[in-house]
């Protein structure tokens, strides 16, 4: 058989498969998957053999090919969503400062929520997203929602929708317009930031829905920044973080914290250090971390064992990868700074 | 020359409260994200011009410069004759972004997984003593920040373990390299700006 | 629809990821997909957000109601006309012959980039964050909550070496930057703790990185099997 | 000084809040009876008015703000208040008084804003309760002020002018033929090299400016360096591949290489082709460029500019075909990826000083001398700054404590 051939077979048989399982989700005749902690256990101590087996070949002097690194990754990722074990999380100081901060405010504060993001980074964001939301709600902090990035009030549509559908915040019978409030997006990057300083409803003269700013009574009475009790930004990039710190934190004196995916988060514990912000959440595991700490389990801490899992295989790749390096004698040096 | 005189002035304008200079900034940006927009026909055009030449040359892969295009206008159609509520919830706009768009940037966005990690077993090397510092961060960050790093330690004293380790990273030498990088960027960015104000770098505009 | 819709999503989610197989048709398919609505998106939003919302509303304001069902007018900006006409510059260079008025808006934009930044970058980056390394290095003054009484509190071990690394991380890091002298003697191996500060900078941010990607993947994982198949809860 | 002042109205309002604590608690423990618990509706909830009611210019604006502050009704802020809210009145002119915001219970503080010069400005604040309310004598008519200095950022321009008048020294000392030192950056001595290995192998170069705009100073420096390398490059007989994920950038870099071959002269060999537009998707431009790597495997890639997510892929992609790498971004949490992946990086302040290494000209490399006397002040403000606080609080010298204090007045930056 033809290397095309097969490569076609391969994926009709998946096309297959993945029709028969959607039918059957459809018909209901297949439901979740799990596994048993025995499975669980046996399926670790396989992935951990495949390790083995690579570091083996590495040291063999025989590279592993590309696709089989990114095989693996796809496992280690796929397979602890199927896994029944908990493991025990532990809070770092920025994340008890947030909730700290949200602690302290007194009920009907205002909280001012920026989504900067985009369904891109929504995996890492929009638990965070949901939770924050949840704890407001549920602690009765006034939500006032807008967006420096265009998607970015869709997104907080969708936290809303799940923050809501929580039986004990639908007990409090929230209102729209009362309790909580979209404003949706506005161009314009930090221009935005800096210019509702002086005045927010000039940047958001109609919500989402298109009602007219004046017409909610949740904000009718905020007239800037003076008037907000706390702000708490999601942010994927630029305008971000960073632009809040700059013009809303440094000029209006805003208090904010900030929720950020991985990557940024280390840029931001510069401003968590001089003060500028109060709180962060980094990634994943900050979004877990708050979720432990305000007891509303949600989606980051469902993905949390997915992570442990992917950290331990890039650790592991990096320490295979070092130790084939180490061995063959550093042979190969690059060009240039050699860095 | 305009270069100068504008750049000039919206320096000052942070100094200077009084009218007109208050607005600057708030104009600035107007001005700035209309002259995008104008800008954004001209890329498009472009886009659209060079898929059109492979399309009509039969070039390599014109079939997927068709396809470009085709793609381009089943967006932009809907998007125009939709009026003001183009992208409310029901419209097809809105039903490309959600299901075509989303998809594959969220997609293109996560295969950087498996680049990552291909990196680490390929890239990553123990060079010298700098490369290693930066692996032994790295170590620290990734293991301390998720729970399976304090199992590994739970034979540490508290305050000892990889997260406690992670934290101290990130709070103190992190954030003291950062810190040297924000502060060199904001003088070379004073200076750069200085320089392109004062018509010395003219590079951007031609000319040495 | 709602079949449709899904299956669409995943389509073109594994024609994404088919990529890391090998470069194939259905990848190429997929990819110029996702030029063409990229492109077309950002064309129709950037319409309709500033060329309409921003300078048509602006310019020629729209009667709105207040609650009592007065009409409210609102002073045309005229302000926003500059920004059209450097717009309609800018489209100058689809005329070749008239290609070179399109400098004078690059120009206008580069200067004021150019002011704006300087001053944002150096009040924020350079004035805060130097006032932030300036701290006590052993202990301060502090009032103690359960006495009320005034008296100096020394920090923990753990806060001094935070606060020396801080200190020597900065200035070094700094010392790294010069350009001044080259990096030789007490000089060069000062930059030299400098860069393992930049190295060990960069090893949090490459962590960071590697989680980050992760969660993402970990974000589609459950699109897939999730939202699409139903095999996760 | 707005500090001093602000300090000031703090004790202030401390002094009132301690009046206000002692006052409250007798009423409190007064009104902790019975009959207040079971308060009949109709019964009047009476209250204490809002008093101390101060007008002050928001300072440094357009005359467009005043400020409004009061100490809170004695009903306000015990467990159970009778306050429901504030509304503040406004009269324009000595015209009427109309209502003008409504406040929750606790405010004391109300900054009104869009207002006119050369008008006269008056106000009371009215505190209700569940059905009564009581009204604090209103102000003196004022009108907001105008300024035409920031006060508060004069210290912040002083700095910016004492870094801006060093550069401007070390450009003019230059011009005067001093010869000013400027030690070797490692990814800019290569710059040359690479562009003659594309020559060599007869292969493009591939230009890439980062994913921002041209409001972004790292696209700036990256453009400025395109100037120096495409006039290097129109010597030679080379290609340059430039896909761009931003209209203006497109424009722009097609000037800046137009110009640049104009002054090698040779105009004839530019195309505007050589810049491409793709898309503002990032993404979808990534994809893009990768097949453009692939298919087209140019010798030497550039990735200057501001780079996010794309870094990592772009850099792979780029290793895997074998080519020359110099990179440079400002944004730290790409540059481990840069520095791994390519042959050369500038990392933050080396991508600014870049265009100016490159062009060899006296002046510019004077304004990185400039720099480095910001880098100077900035390393002896810690030192004095962390030796005076560390000593000023360790052994409780009044003196160092100043030096402290002074400069951390100076570096900030409300």
């Amino acid at each position: 058989m033809s290397e095309r051939a097969k490569e076609i077979l391969v994926v009709g048989l998946i096309l297959i498969l993945s029709i028969i399982v959607y039918l059957g989700k459809v018909g209901g005749w297949i439901g979740a998957l799990a596994f048993s902690p025995a499975v669980s256990i046996v399926v670790i101590i396989l992935i951990f053999l495949a390790l083995v087996w690579m570091l083996v070949r590495t040291l063999r002097g025989q590279l592993l090919d590309r696709r089989i690194v990114f095989l693996f990754v796809a496992l280690a990722v796929v397979l602890p969503f199927f896994m029944s074990i908990t493991q025990e999380i532990k809070i770092s100081p920025e994340v008890q400062q947030l909730y700290d901060a949200l602690e302290s405010l007194p009920p009907g504060s205002k909280v001012l929520v920026s989504f900067d993001y985009d369904p891109p980074s929504a995996p890492e964001l929009q638990p965070m997203a949901e939770s924050f939301l949840r704890y407001c709600l549920l602690n009765d902090l006034k939500v006032i929602i807008m967006g420096l990035w265009p998607q970015g009030p869709q997104q907080a549509d969708l936290a809303l929708q799940a923050a809501l559908a929580d039986p004990r915040v639908q007990q409090k019978n929230l209102e729209y317009g009362v309790d909580y409030v979209n404003l949706g997006f506005q161009a314009g990057n930090e221009f935005v930031i800096q210019r509702m300083g002086a005045n927010i409803e000039s940047m958001f003269p109609r919500d989402y829905t298109g009602s007219a700013y004046r017409d909610l009574p949740l904000v009718r009475n905020v007239k800037n920044f003076s008037n907000i009790d706390y702000a708490f930004n999601l942010s994927a990039g630029y305008p971000g973080t960073q632009e809040w710190v700059q013009v809303a934190v440094d000029r209006y004196g805003l208090w904010m914290g900030a929720g950020n995916t991985a990557v940024q988060a280390p840029m931001m514990y510069a401003y968590v250090n001089a003060g500028q912000l109060e709180g962060l959440l980094g990634g994943m595991n900050g979004a877990a971390e708050f979720e432990l700490l305000t007891g509303l389990p949600g989606k980051g801490t469902k993905y949390m064992l997915s992570q442990s899992f992917a950290h331990m295989v890039v650790i592991a790749f990096v320490i295979i990868g070092n130790a084939a390096f180490l061995t063959s004698g550093r042979k190969k040096q690059p060009l240039g700074q050699g860095k | 020359m305009i270069t100068g005189i504008v750049g000039a002035v919206f320096v000052l304008q942070y100094f200077i409260p009084h009218w007109p200079f208050s607005k600057m900034n708030a104009w600035f940006s107007d001005w700035f994200s209309i002259v995008a927009a104008f800008a954004i026909w001209l890329g498009a055009l472009n886009l659209m011009k060079i898929s059109a030449q492979k399309v009509v040359g039969r070039k390599e892969d014109w079939g997927y410069a068709l396809v470009i295009i085709f793609s381009f206008l089943l967006i932009v159609i809907p998007g125009f004759a939709g009026g003001q509520g183009y992208r409310e919830a029901g419209t097809f706009f809105s039903w490309l972004y959600e299901w075509a768009y989303t998809p594959l940037s969220s997609t293109m966005f996560a295969i950087l997984a498996f680049f990552v990690a291909s990196a680490s077993y390929r890239a990553f090397r123990a060079r010298n003593l700098e490369a290693s510092l930066l692996l032994i961060a790295a170590f620290f960050v990734m293991l301390g920040r998720v729970p399976v790093g304090d199992i590994l330690t739970g034979f540490m004293p508290v305050g000892w373990r990889l997260s406690d380790l992670a934290s101290w990273v990130m709070n103190y030498p992190q954030a003291a390299g950062q810190r040297a990088i924000m502060i060199g960027i904001a003088l070379g960015l004073v200076s750069t700006s200085l320089r392109i104000i004062l018509g010395i770098e003219r590079s951007h505009l031609g000319g040495e | 629809m709602e079949h449709i819709a899904v299956w669409v999503a995943a389509f073109l989610t594994l024609g994404i990821v088919s990529f890391l197989y090998k470069d194939n048709p259905w990848y190429k398919l997929s990819e110029s997909i996702f030029v063409g609505i990229s492109a077309g998106y950002w064309f129709v939003v950037l319409f309709w957000d500033n060329v309409h919302g921003k300078f048509w509303t602006g310019v020629f304001p729209p009667e709105e109601y207040d609650a009592a069902g007065n009409v409210i007018t609102k002073d045309p900006d005229w302000m926003l006309w500059i920004g059209a006409l450097l717009g309609i510059l800018m489209l100058a260079r689809l005329v070749p012959k008239f290609g070179w008025i399109s400098r004078w808006p690059l120009a206008f934009i580069v200067g004021s980039t150019a002011g704006l930044y300087l001053i944002n970058y150096f009040s924020s980056n350079m004035m805060r964050q130097v006032q932030g390394t300036i701290m006590p290095l052993f202990g301060m003054w502090q009032t103690d909550p359960a006495t009320g009484e005034v008296m100096f509190q020394a920090f923990s071990t753990y806060d001094v070496v935070g606060n020396l690394v801080i200190l020597i991380g900065t200035f070094t890091g700094l010392v790294y930057f010069f350009f001044s002298k080259e990096h030789r003697g007490v000089f060069g191996a000062t930059a030299k703790v400098g860069i393992f500060f930049l190295m060990i900078t960069f090893g949090a941010s490459f962590g960071y990185t590697v989680m980050s990607r992760m969660s993402l993947l970990i974000g589609r994982v459950d699109f897939l099997f999730g939202t699409w198949l139903g095999l996760i809860k | 000084m707005r500090r001093r002042h602000s300090r000031h109205i703090l004790l202030f309002h401390l002094f009132l809040f301690c009046l206000f604590l002692v006052t409250s608690s007798a009423i409190h423990a007064q009104s902790e009876t019975p009959a207040d618990t079971a308060a009949v509706d109709t019964a009047k909830v009476q209250i204490e008015p809002p008093t101390s009611v101060v007008v002050t210019d928001h300072k440094y604006d357009d005359a467009d703000a005043l400020e409004l502050t009061w100490v809170p009704s004695v009903n306000d802020r015990v467990p159970g208040g009778k306050v429901v809210g504030y509304t503040v009145f406004r009269s324009i002119n000595e015209r009427e008084f109309e209502p003008l915001q409504e406040l929750l219970p606790g405010s004391n503080f109300y900054l009104d804003e869009s207002l006119y010069r050369d008008t006269l400005y008056s106000y009371y604040v009215m505190a209700y309760s569940r059905n009564d309310s009581a009204r604090s004598v209103a102000t003196e008519p004022v009108s907001p002020q105008r300024e035409w200095l920031h006060v508060d950022r004069a210290w912040l321009f002083v700095i910016a002018l004492l870094i801006s008048i060093s550069v401007f020294y070390f450009i003019s000392a230059a011009k005067k033929g001093e010869d000013l030192f400027i030690r070797k950056i490692a990814g800019l001595e290569a710059v040359d090299e690479a562009i003659g290995r594309a020559t060599e192998m007869g292969r493009p170069i591939l230009y890439i400016p980062g994913i921002l705009d041209m409001d972004d100073v790292q696209t700036l420096a990256a453009i400025t360096i395109l100037g120096h390398v495409s006039r290097t490059v129109a010597d030679y007989d080379i290609h340059v591949r430039m896909p761009v994920s931003r209209s203006l950038v497109m424009t722009a870099a097609r000037e800046t290489i137009k110009a640049s071959y104009q002054t090698a002269g040779r105009p004839d060999a530019y195309n505007d082709d050589m810049v491409q537009y793709v898309t503002d998707e990032q993404f979808g431009y990534v994809a893009a460029v990768d097949g453009i790597m692939v298919r087209e495997k140019p010798a030497t890639v550039f990735l200057l500019g501001a780079f996010f997510a794309e870094s990592l892929i772009l850099a792979e992609t780029g290793n895997s075909i074998n080519a020359i790498q110099i990179a440079g971004t400002a944004r730290p949490a790409q540059l481990p990826f840069f520095i791994a992946a390519c042959d050369f990086t500038l990392i933050g302040e080396e991508l600014f000083a870049a265009s100016a290494y490159l062009s060899g000209e006296p002046k510019q490399l004077g304004s990185l001398k400039g720099q480095d006397v910001g880098k100077f002040v900035a390393m002896v403000v810690i030192i004095i700054g962390v030796v005076a606080v560390t000593l000023g609080q360790a052994f409780d010298v009044a003196f160092m404590q100043e030096i402290f204090d002074a400069l951390t007045y100076v570096f900030s930056t409300q």
